[in-house]
């Protein structure tokens, strides 16, 4: 079996690190091809349940990046952003979800390294980690899963 | 009892309410709520520590609104629960009276919401040992065990939305869960979507809630949704030092910021 | 059905040498909704955009899908393109195979796969556009300056001068603002005055200039292009259309023991007055709350020896409504007073004062013409000490920020008293001399080696008076510490620049941010520095933030421009990617619930209250939050904490996202 | 109907034999909330007999909250293939439920199968038996006996048991409970009565006289006021062990994805909206009311059945505390 190739999302500002990955590709700054980049205007836009939809659809990992503080192109995007995360990370913690596999940066449009070895270092973390499969087992346990036990019994 | 039996019966006289949401007795013996529209239904109404239900949930509701000039009998969660709604511009459309029971066993009508945040400053509630006690235990757990046991409970859940009915911050006319443009989260009370309907939920009451608990009190398969908010509240305070239900023009964690918000886990 | 085509470039070689772009193209084509795919050497070329358009005329296309460089290199020429081809522009996506994919990995399958993903990404979030169409907004040609110091002067003069209506609102009875107070100016020291009034009087002549003083902004409203600006006239108690500025009756006024503003309180003025002698305008108001006619009801003298009859006591506030299409906020700064330092007396000593009284002292027109003397017994004073940083750069105090001006100044001061008093001392006692600016370290070097200012690098503790002398107990840090103790007959503190109190009230009349400590916010530090967050507001001067002359008048030329630049069109047209919130069907309308949470979230206040009413009765039947397109600038912050996802933000909406997400994990990887 | 009897020390022989036989077996379990659910159960220590009522019926083993209609994925070729696949529902023994439970699975069939049958429903009733415990306590939310019902009820059962001290009196049904019966662990009864052994249940109203006036009761004034409280969740529908409502939601993509028949409750404001935003039953005292009318009028029009079978379960589950016994004494009110 060949080696696991994790599924990494990006959610990224426009500003600040999407820039930063093109500058990644001027500077032919090589890095692991696991991620997907989605692009928002900003990282306040960007909605909570977007991730939990990316960990349901079948992701392994998430990166979401943005404008370093006070360089918001809106100015406060990141600061709002900042604070949905510490709520909604304590809140994913007290329920057992795996928050190892949501890696949160900032990486500004001049970071293009910073950025290749942000994506290198989320792939071998998720790598190492495994498929997520924490979602995969939950649904269908109810009585049907229970039947087909019965009958494979 | 008399006391603020007497005191309804005035305000329904001098015309100031013409629906009264209170307590009364059932025949379990339990406090529940009530609603009297005539005079004649005031000997019903009791207030004891056991009128334990947030009735502010009904000034929500359009039979209730009709009525146009309402009366609530109020424990402090109720209290809070009004002061939040305040804030959030709530019952612009609605004249309310509020009145509440004290310690000493006086009846007290606010004259408006000044004094109700008042009184809730003076008497703000802290959170529930026993809230605090499970609290505790579930982060003693390893996050695997954690994952066992909240997924465990959320595989339970049957999407009814009682937790959500009852809950006097849930008024979305329309809820994300009823949105279909995109579709956010799966209608089949299945683990996953029910586990994104609790997330989301504490999410959205994060900040806003007050902790009256009617969630998880009120949950047919029994989940202690409530814990989920409570932990919210918790956090929040620690983290931005903001509390819900405290005051008519309150910080709201999630709409305010500091440029040197703390976190440990942004590279 | 969506029809999409999906035209995927090669770049020369830059993509489709990692990149097997004929698989792209033959795999994109299998997508749910792609009518049409193709590839081809140079999507962006004259050839290559031909093709689009002919494309979307042979295969009726929807949408379509370029898979290219960064949407940030040709988005715009692609979707130019699109609508030369009979399509909505915003109905074309970028799909980034370039920068983030053929630049940054090898030729795999892999990266081929990626490829295939990250366009099918992007025909998912086609499928889901809707045509959107550029807001117009229309430019009311008009601009407000408030504030009528230099920089709202240099401000009004350059847009008038460009042709275009000015409203100037000050508060004070003149313009002129704190420069009309300085004696001299650095580096060249000039008279303030000499340079600054030819610029009121022409302010005040301009045909393009409508001045009114002694008036303050009541509130503003609306959005650029169209703010609707309510600004209070005072009452000046004195008919500007019949006075004739002849001064009879300040010169008659019996209440002449008030502290006189324009000489920092080292005079006094009668209660009817103007300001200074240059007064623009130069005609009196009468102070009301030092009035005798007013406090007391008696009196009334000014009306009787005023040969023109322009005294009138009945005059009220006027509230006037102008409407502008943009707003130079030019509102200036304060200085902290003696008193603010308990080390330094509390403001008890009369010796004790600030930069600004001795600019007063040093003025030809101020209370001594000019000569430094003493304000406890007029004396000419033998030794001078001058405190830099009085209160900047403290923490302990509060003012954390450097005032920027106060090295300049103080050398200045320094200077002007050793020119004044060759056999006098002047001592400045200073943390770090900053001088940057064009001839500016020269002149600070010209204090120090020329005019023989003693510099000594300490700080100062205590100042106490003893026998009609100020002990100034302070240190050298450059002599190892040691205690340093100056018999001084004057010290003058170069207090700190501070935002003027009502500057908080100021920014949230019109809806701008300010730091904490007050100062207003631009839009961005460094590449909008002159523009603030609300569309159409510009800042000049101090009041961002502390600013010499010419720093301001800079400031001032560049907000000018800014608004020129808005004024050159009759209409404005704005990107439609803004949020909206959304409407439904009767009874309820939207599914907003009012709770206008979002208005604190946005940071261009673009989110207001709306009521909705029903259109016979008037009755309010919902309250909702509407999104101000001239104001909003798509940030989709207010979208994603919005709990029941009321806004959308349009090109990046729920739909689109969610569905990206989707297609972007729906195969493996 | 054959009568036998059990000793009371041979119940869980005969439990644990069910298990044993490989059928799925459905039987109260008390979690830790303090609440009491049906659970498929391996052995008979598991299972509570200390309980008045289960919170939730056992309606969800022939109508699941979720049932998959059938799924679909899109093959290479660009078709779809559709996947139906039934024939894995196990043959299952629901145990200990209440008789006003097992009665209301008389019209939860008629529901189902009457008009259009569904199969979905039927196979699952096929490969169900029931097995009920007959009531020996009761609380004050239980009014079977108003509904014309008792805590001894046979009615839909396949086998009724009722505890008679340390034995107990069996009544077999039908053939499917007599195939499921073990013949070594039960006797011929004798003789004896159960009722001494049956809780007393208060009647609340006389059903006739409800039967009369609820033809009335659409216009009643009082609805409004029985309402109030109402939240509009839907903790009754759901734990109602004959409400029937669904909604048809189809999951998935274009790619693959499946059809799902779920739970849904008139209670809800959603459940009548229409596309274009028209809600025929507006507010909650209308949804009440086809809730109530629909329990006591119309099912007796369409089924000739009262569709409340006084389980008392959505007393005991309304956040709001609404007794709907209550509710319907008075908006029957003279």
């Amino acid at each position: 079996m060949s080696e696991f190739e994790p599924k990494i999302v990006a959610f990224v500002c426009n500003w600040c690190t999407y820039a930063g990955a093109d500058l990644a590709g001027t500077s032919r700054t090589q890095y692991a091809s696991n991620v997907r980049i989605v692009r928002f205007p900003c990282t306040g836009r960007i909605d909570f349940m977007l991730l939990m939809k990316a960990f349901e659809n079948g992701a392994d990992g998430v990166i979401v990046s943005g404008c370093h503080p006070n360089d918001c192109h809106y100015t406060s995007g990141n600061f709002h952003a900042r604070r949905r995360w510490i709520v909604f990370r304590s809140i994913l913690d007290l329920i057992g979800f795996d928050t190892d596999r949501i890696t949160f940066s900032w990486v500004s449009a001049a970071e293009g390294k910073k950025w290749a070895n942000l994506v290198d270092e989320v792939t071998d973390k998720i790598k190492a980690k495994g498929p997520f499969t924490d979602l995969d087992k939950l649904d269908g346990v109810q009585l049907k899963e229970l039947y087909d036990e019965a009958i494979t019994k | 009892m008399k006391l603020l039996q007497n005191k309804v019966a005035e305000l329904f006289e001098n015309g100031t309410i013409n629906l009264m949401i209170g307590f009364k007795e059932a025949l379990t013996k339990q406090p529940v709520p009530c609603f009297i529209e005539k005079a004649s239904e005031i000997e019903q109404l009791i207030y004891t520590k056991d009128c334990k239900n947030n009735l502010s949930v009904y000034l929500h509701k359009p039979e209730v609104k009709q009525a146009g000039k309402i009366g609530i009998l109020a424990n402090i969660a109720t209290l809070r629960a009004l002061v939040q709604l305040t804030s959030e511009n709530q019952f612009w459309d609605i004249e309310k009276t509020v009145l509440t029971v004290n310690d000493k066993e006086e009846v007290i009508v606010f004259s408006d919401m000044e004094e109700v945040e008042a009184y809730v400053q003076a008497n703000f509630p802290e959170f529930s040992e026993e809230d605090l006690k499970l609290l505790d235990y579930l982060e003693s757990l390893s996050r695997e065990d954690r994952w066992k046991y909240w997924t465990e409970q959320f595989s339970a859940c049957i999407k009814c939305y009682a937790c959500r009915a009852v809950c006097p911050m849930c008024y979305c006319p329309q809820c994300t869960v009823e949105c279909n443009q995109p579709q956010w989260i799966k209608t089949s009370a299945q683990t996953t979507g029910n586990l994104e309907w609790h997330i989301m939920r504490a999410m959205h009451l994060a900040g806003r809630c007050i902790n009256c608990g009617e969630c998880g009190r009120i949950c047919p398969v029994g989940i202690p949704v409530h814990l989920l908010t409570v932990k919210m509240n918790q956090d929040l305070f620690k983290e931005f030092g903001t509390k819900s239900g405290f005051a008519l023009k309150g910080d709201y964690a999630l709409n305010s910021f500091k440029p040197d918000d703390k976190e440990g886990f942004i590279k | 059905m969506a029809r999409i085509g999906v035209f995927i470039c090669h770049c020369g070689e830059n993509i489709s040498a990692t990149v097997d772009v004929a698989k792209v193209a033959e795999e994109a084509a299998k997508m749910p909704g792609v009518a049409y795919a193709m590839d081809y050497k140079y999507m962006c070329s004259d050839p290559g955009q031909t093709k689009i358009i002919e494309a979307i005329k042979e295969h009726k296309l929807t949408g379509i899908v370029v898979g290219a460089c960064s949407p940030r290199m040709h988005e715009a020429t692609f979707r130019k393109a699109a609508e030369k081809g009979g399509i909505n522009p915003f109905l074309c996506e970028i799909a980034n195979l370039r920068e983030q994919v053929s630049w940054v990995h090898p030729r795999t399958e892999a990266t081929t796969r990626k490829a295939i993903d990250i366009v099918r990404t992007i025909v998912n979030k086609v499928s889901k556009d809707t045509p959107l169409f550029p807001i117009k907004v229309p430019v009311t040609k008009t601009a407000l300056v408030i504030g009528g110091g230099i920089a709202g002067i240099q401000a009004a003069l350059d847009i008038a001068n460009a042709g275009h209506q000015v409203i100037m609102v000050e508060k004070s009875p003149s313009i002129g603002g704190h420069m009309s107070q300085l004696s001299e100016t650095f580096p060249t020291l000039d008279c303030s005055q000499c340079i600054l009034t030819p610029r009121m009087v022409e302010v005040a002549q301009h045909p393009n200039i409508t001045l009114h003083t002694f008036a303050e902004v009541e509130s503003v409203s609306g959005f650029v292009g169209n703010f609707d600006v309510k600004v209070r006239l005072k009452a000046r108690s004195v008919d500007m259309s019949k006075c004739t500025g002849c001064g009879t009756c300040w010169q008659k006024c019996p209440s002449k023991k008030i502290p006189d503003e324009f000489n920092a309180g080292l005079s006094y003025r009668t209660a009817i007055y103007s300001p200074f002698p240059q007064a623009v305008p130069n005609k009196p108001v009468i102070d009301r709350a030092n009035c005798n006619y007013f406090q007391k009801g008696k009196c009334g003298i000014c009306k009787k020896v005023c040969p023109a009859g322009a005294i009138d006591y009945e005059m009220e506030d006027e509230i006037i409504d102008i409407k502008v299409g943009a707003i130079v906020t030019a509102t200036g700064f304060d200085i902290k007073h003696t008193d603010f330092f308990p080390e330094y007396g509390y403001g008890e000593f009369k010796d004790v004062i600030d930069g600004l009284q001795f600019e007063r002292l040093a003025s030809a027109s101020g209370p001594t013409s000019g000569e430094i003397r003493r304000p406890s017994d007029g004396k000419i004073p033998e030794k001078i000490v001058f405190l830099a940083c009085s209160g900047s750069r403290d923490k302990a105090k509060g003012i954390e920020y450097c005032s920027k001006i106060c090295c300049m100044y103080t050398a200045k001061h320094a200077m002007l008293y050793k020119h004044k008093h060759h056999e006098g001392n002047a001592y400045v006692f200073y943390m770090d001399i900053r001088s940057a600016g064009k001839n500016y370290d020269e002149f600070v070097r010209r204090a120090i080696e020329e005019d023989d200012v003693h510099y000594i690098r300490g700080r100062v503790s205590r100042i106490y008076e003893k026998d009609g002398k100020l002990i100034v107990k302070g240190v050298d840090t450059l002599m190892n510490a040691e205690p340093v103790e100056i018999e001084a007959d004057m010290v003058v503190l170069a207090t700190a620049v501070v935002a003027n109190p009502d500057a908080e009230s100021v920014a949230q009349k019109m809806h701008i941010s300010y730091d904490k400590h007050h100062f207003f916010a631009e839009a961005h530090p460094k590449l909008r520095p002159v523009e603030t967050n609300t569309a159409g507001i510009m800042l000049a001067g101090a009041c961002q933030t502390a600013k010499d002359i010419p720093d301001t008048v800079s400031q001032a030329s560049a907000a000018a421009s800014k608004i020129m630049g808005l004024f050159s069109s009759d209409e404005m047209t704005r990107e439609p990617v803004v949020a909206v919130v959304n409407r439904c069907m009767p009874p309820l309308f939207t599914t907003c619930t009012g709770c206008l949470l979002c208005l604190e979230v946005c940071p261009y206040h673009a989110i207001e209250r709306e009521e909705i009413k029903d259109r016979r009765t008037g009755e309010i039947l919902k309250v909702a939050a509407k999104v101000n397109a001239g104001l909003c600038q798509g940030c989709g912050t207010c979208v994603a904490f919005c709990r029941n996802k009321s806004i959308d933000l349009q090109g990046f909406s729920n739909q689109q996202m969610l569905s990206e997400v989707v297609a972007l994990l729906n195969k493996p990887f | 109907m054959e009568i036998k009897t059990i000793t009371s020390a041979n119940i869980p022989v005969f439990f644990n034999n069910l298990v044993k036989s490989g059928k799925v077996v459905v039987a109260p379990v008390l979690k830790k909330s303090g609440k009491v659910f049906f659970e498929s159960v391996q052995s008979y220590d598991q299972v509570s007999t200390d309980y008045i009522q289960t919170a939730f019926s056992a309606k969800s083993v022939v109508f699941p909250e979720v049932e998959e209609l059938f799924s679909y994925t899109k093959k290479e070729d660009g078709d779809f293939e559709f996947r139906n696949d039934m024939s894995n529902v196990p043959e299952t023994v629901i145990w200990g439920l209440r008789p006003c439970d097992s009665s209301a699975f008389n019209y939860l069939t008629d529901f189902f199968l009457k008009e259009n049958p569904d199969t979905y429903f039927k196979l699952r009733k096929e490969r169900t038996t029931l097995i009920s415990v007959s009531c020996a306590k009761a609380d004050a939310a239980c009014f079977c006996t108003s509904v014309g019902l008792n805590p001894g009820n046979v009615t839909g059962s396949d086998i009724l048991l009722t505890a008679m001290g340390d034995s107990y009196y069996v009544e077999i049904s039908t053939e499917k409970g007599k195939s499921v019966i073990d013949t070594a662990l039960f006797t011929d009864s004798t003789e004896k009565s159960k009722e001494e052994f049956l809780a007393k249940v208060e009647t609340k109203f006389s059903m006739d006289e409800i039967r009369e006036r609820i033809q009335t009761a659409y216009d009643s004034a009082e609805w409004k006021h029985e309402s109030m409280g109402c939240l509009g969740c839907g903790a009754c529908a759901f734990s109602c062990p004959t409400c029937t409502c669904f909604d048809i939601q189809d999951e998935g993509s274009q790619e693959s994805g499946k059809r799902l028949r779920c739970w849904d409750a008139c209670g809800f404001g959603q459940f009548t909206r229409h596309a274009s935003g028209h809600n025929p039953k507006s507010n909650q005292t209308a949804r009440r009311r086809q809730r109530l009318m629909h329990k006591f009028k119309y099912s007796v029009e369409n089924f000739g059945i009262v569709s409340c079978v006084g389980c008392g379960r959505c007393i005991r589950v309304c956040p709001a505390h609404l007794n709907i016994f209550e509710n319907i004494l008075n908006v029957t009110k003279a």
